[in-house]
């Protein structure tokens, strides 16, 4: 074990693989002698070598094309998206070819996405998105969003590993700001599990990425004993997992940063709501985004992104219901 | 201004012999060919008896470029061909029947009735399928080049597109990144004239589109698409090229639609005298007469083959027939891979 | 009044507001001489001219793209993509720029893009999709899917008028099978505006597009009376309508086309059990396609597609809750 | 081999004269390119107090570029400028206190704080606001263009893209659909030689960038970008060819990217003596050059030009800084646009 950030457990991890695995490579803009825009590749050509470590031209379609047809002949591409925004460069790539191929005529497609997305640090309308709500949608890709340290390493492993597309989301606030400690060896944090990131008995959370810390410091204000539950995959996403939590609690919300409206979060809700319904004491309650981009000035984003106040507001609700 | 080369039309039986045909070779493009059509003029019946769903796309005029670009790749090779290719999957060997279960939906169908039409391939003959949207296999293709490049293979990957879907970003940021990388992949561009009901004109402000390579920093070539020995060449050249470190080339296949474009179409804003003027260029034909004067074509070899397609074409008809429907309770086995799913020659 | 299939009316509202309104144009691929693959704009190019029937290139981008700049200058475009499925070549253009600009910089992005969209007639994966509930998700867009032929007169009005982007889903399905009497003049059928397909007691269903008429045929099928609600349109969406039927019924299935995980019907089942909480008798039912691409084989696309014994099941479920 | 043309450098005042530039113009030219310079300076002192949220860009080596087009650029003429295009911005008479307030998210700058950087524009000024996602502009210009072709109006719209967003598809359907249709659009490629830390021979493969125009089917012109009358004379040649009814052209401005891609960039990756050779040729050092040689600059002259400047930009930093924070109230305003909203002067 070492204490390490979010972004260094990721680093560690793509660089185990690589060494482990000759099939592994990476392909994005900038990741080479730049280290990427976040420097999570940083030293990695040095020891991998400029075609294992590949500098893309600006062609998000060249690089989503690409990665695909190299799994398609037994490499293991991770591409990297310099900012999770420019993803949608990339859609029809991703839903046409290589959320279809497997399904369609049998062939895998065995790829990594790396989207550093979420806000709060004034990135603006076009790097601070979380799209994740919208690939979640798409059968054939798989959606990862790791909120610690420790399973970012774990999930980048297991990312790679799977034979499928799988995007992986990595919140650009969690970055630098969290550490955590980190097992040395090598480990695969399987995709489809949830992650209880507190006990409690009156309320259940269920989020993921940078809101599980906001949630986190919600619970411990409000006086009820809160249970958080970290979907760590969003696809697949830990049904059990969720609805064990609310037939302890019989309340719960939904918390995510991306937009309400369509988001995510409304599936889970309409899942608990469904499956769980003689077990609620209270609605569903979702908290998200409101409907609108991502603003700039940080007065805006404040008011956006949801903060602890938000989350604490909406637990009282519960509480009170 | 050309920037692109115009290649010579096919030569003598000698020069084509040191192109590296040999005349069962010859023989075989030409049953190829054959299959080829008679694969498509067949669907064409079966969707008039009503046993095809959907729509149903051929690539009449097109089997001398298909079957002549697939006779130049080697067997290491791979390729993304698209709707107007069938000569691709023939020459790679996928067998008639199973592409009769294809347009029929049966579950012996490379897809098991899980797309139709041309949407398949076997990518253990090292095809890719395609999907609709085009032309996202071009730089799917580009990426199977890095691959080989990664590994230093000396294989080479062929992309298809047509020269409608030469308009849109997926052949530039291709093209593009293989210019720059100089990667092992031949791209084949379809030029038939017609983009659905979009005449050239309206698709691109060039004079050919193989001009375009210039852009991208490797050699455009024009090619007469109906003359197979002419398409074996350049293709030929382009692929050993690629394989030996020289980089991508742009070959342009000039030919005519000699249909709509699918069933439902009567091409009624095709000149008449456009489908005429391409008729007397038909591949087949023009082969065939190619044969007989270069290369002794006897009546008994046509005969032989004739009747070798047609048996083979009953025969495959018969079995697709016999092609259970899929099961709906397989619909959603396999959205997602499973690790074994890996344990493929290609994955290896 | 006359009477019109559905495709005849989407024709005639177009030329209608053609005639009215010089600024509104056409483009997109094979729309002139052609009339498009479905025909819906034949004889406009011969009646307004090549620039204001536009045939374009095969470049998805260039479409949307060319039609906002030219929404910008002040014209009204109205886009077509050949398929809904070619949209996703398009999604950079209508989320990142048409959605946003409104709000970014108080730029109206004023165009419609019209999807044939849905399955049902062996189109296969790439034929037959129904991607309305990836745009509802992005706020600044307007999703519209009318079922009847007077709707969709009225709606495609609606949607040129409407000064912000506007998808609007016509299902092919319904193109020429679908008849219906068509009010002759001009009018305007409002975009958030719920209709009701028929009234009942006992049920709701909440639907759109095709599946209206599935709905319909099972109602008539199980001894109950069910209210259909037919949507019109999913951004907005009258979640008022929606709320007044389910407090009188108590029970609610929402039915759609597209694939179930993350598909709207979750949007909409999280907000009634959220906001109806109290009124439900039982949990809020999703009945939709299951998730993979759409199959093109008659058997399995049958076994893919909502058919009205699935909606027939699914109501006596609820009824027997 | 090089297919565009090559632009001459800027010659004599006589020359410059007979181009369309008078006296006041050429002082104008001069001082649009310190008030550019001097923006971006102040932004970035702004920056270090940490006034500025964010990230923050410079196009510092382009003065000359974006000035010189805008300088050729109509009154009703449109343009999509990027983020190293502050010279349009300032050129067509954007307040230097609203790109304050811009930069520092404040209520009055374009965007009220919605976003930030150089993502803004006035409409009403001809100029239409970026996104991040490049060059998504490119083909929205070629929409504008295409809005002026169908009116018939003497307008042009500039397109504007920096050499290595070149690479994406939306510049090649933008440029393509431009070309088939010689709709009146001009394309400004800012080539400054780095996309982020990425070098041009792993953007591209082709000599000059301008050499693709000719896979579009119009002409391309590559230009020394640090010489302001050359810029000037290009883009004022390819503006009124374009309105004429010539169609588009594709100029590429050669520069140098001064500093890193953004405030957090040190540019290690840029060989310093590259730096230093650019350096040589600033542009607006080589311009105030030739004002002195060739157009009797005086010192006077100079002097209140400076002044003047710098008292506009004490102001207008003054004027942002009391600018307030943006109303979080209002966040969710204007998410979708009013009937209202449509009455502008572009929407008639
Ligand atoms: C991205 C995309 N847009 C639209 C279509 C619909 N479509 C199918 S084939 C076709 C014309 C293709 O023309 P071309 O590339 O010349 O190929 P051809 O059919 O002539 O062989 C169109 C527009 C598509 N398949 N993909
Ligand atoms: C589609 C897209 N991908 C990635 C980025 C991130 N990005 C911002 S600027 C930049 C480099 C742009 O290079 P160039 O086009 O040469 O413009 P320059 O910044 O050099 O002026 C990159 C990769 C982006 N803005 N858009
Ligand atoms: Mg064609
Ligand atoms: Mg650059």
């Amino acid at each position: 074990m070492s204490e390490k950030t979010y972004l260094q457990a990721i680093s560690d991890g793509l660089r185990e693989e690589m060494r482990r695995d000759h099939r592994v490579f990476i392909l994005g803009e900038d990741v080479g002698v730049y280290g990427g825009a976040f420097k999570v590749t940083l030293g990695l050509q040095e020891e991998f070598g400029p075609w294992r470590v590949l500098d893309m031209p600006l062609s998000e379609t060249a690089i989503m094309g690409g990665a695909t047809g190299a799994a398609m002949m037994g490499l293991r591409p991770v591409a990297e998206m310099q900012f999770a925004d420019f993803v949608s460069c990339a859609w029809d790539h991703l839903i046409t070819v290589a959320a279809k191929q497997r399904w369609r005529v049998g062939t895998p497609v065995p790829i990594v996405l790396r989207l550093p997305s979420g806000g709060g640090f004034s990135g603006g309308p076009f790097h601070s998105q979380n799209p994740e709500s919208s690939f979640a949608h798409i059968p054939g890709l798989k959606c990862v969003c790791p909120a610690t340290p420790e399973d970012a390493k774990g999930l980048i492993t297991a990312a790679i590993e799977d034979p499928n597309p799988v995007l992986f989301f990595e919140h650009k606030h969690l970055y630098r700001r969290i550490k955590g400690e980190v097992p040395d060896e090598r480990y695969v944090t399987p995709i489809g599990k949830a992650r209880i990131h507190a006990e409690g008995d009156d309320l259940t959370v269920v989020t993921w990425g940078a809101m599980v810390y906001t949630a986190g410091e919600a619970a411990k204000a409000v006086d009820a004993s809160v249970e958080i539950v970290d979907l760590r995959t969003i696809m697949p996403w830990d049904k059990e997992a969720v609805l064990d939590s609310v037939r302890k609690t019989s309340k719960v919300l939904v918390l995510h940063e991306d937009t309400r409206t369509g988001g995510f979060g409304g599936e889970i809700a309409a899942t608990i709501a469904e499956e769980a319904f003689e077990d609620l004491d209270a609605p569903v309650k979702r908290l998200a985004a409101p409907d609108c981009p991502v603003p700039f000035s940080p007065v805006l984003e404040k008011a956006y992104i949801p903060q602890v106040d938000d989350v604490v507001r909406a637990l009282k609700e519960l509480i009170e219901y | 201004m050309a920037i692109a080369r115009v290649a010579e039309p096919s030569g003598s039986l000698q020069e084509v012999k040191e192109g590296g045909l040999d005349r069962e070779d010859l023989l075989q493009i030409y049953r190829n060919m054959l299959i080829t059509r008679g694969v498509e003029e067949r669907g064409h019946i079966l969707y008039r008896q009503g046993k095809i769903p959907g729509s149903f796309y051929t690539g009449r005029g097109n089997e001398a470029s298909s079957v002549g670009v697939a006779m130049a790749m080697g067997t290491d090779d791979v390729g993304t061909p698209l709707h107007r290719d069938m000569g691709v999957h023939i020459t790679r060997g996928v067998e008639p029947w199973r592409i009769f279960a294809q347009y029929m939906g049966r579950a012996d169908g490379p897809t098991h009735g899980r797309d139709g039409n041309v949407h398949m391939a076997d990518m253990n003959l090292g095809l890719v399928a395609m999907v609709s949207h085009l032309p996202a296999m071009l730089p799917v293709a580009v990426g199977c080049a890095l691959a080989f490049r990664i590994r230093e293979e000396k294989r080479v990957a062929v992309a298809w597109s047509g020269e409608g879907a030469m308009a849109r970003g997926d052949a530039h940021e291709g093209m593009n990144f293989a210019g720059v990388r100089q990667l092992p992949v031949v791209f084949i561009c379809d030029n038939n004239q017609w983009a659905y009901s979009t005449p050239t004109h309206l698709e691109y402000a060039v004079e050919h589109l193989a001009d375009r390579a210039a852009a991208y920093g490797f050699e455009g070539v024009v090619v007469d698409g109906t003359d197979v020995l002419a398409v074996y060449r350049e293709a030929k050249r382009a692929i050993e090229k690629a394989r030996d470190g020289g980089g991508p080339t742009l070959i342009e296949n000039q030919t005519l639609r000699m249909e709509g474009h699918a069933v439902h179409d009567d091409a009624f804003y095709v000149p008449k005298e456009l489908f005429e003027r391409w008729a007397e260029r038909d591949p087949i034909e023009r082969y065939r007469t190619w044969l007989h004067t270069n290369a002794e074509l006897t009546d008994d070899e046509q005969d032989e083959i004739t009747g070798y397609v047609k048996k083979l074409l009953n025969d495959s008809l018969q079995r697709a027939d016999e092609s259970p429907q899929p099961d709906p309770d397989t619909l959603l086995d396999g959205v997602y891979a499973t690790p074994e799913d890996l344990d493929t020659p290609h994955h290896k």
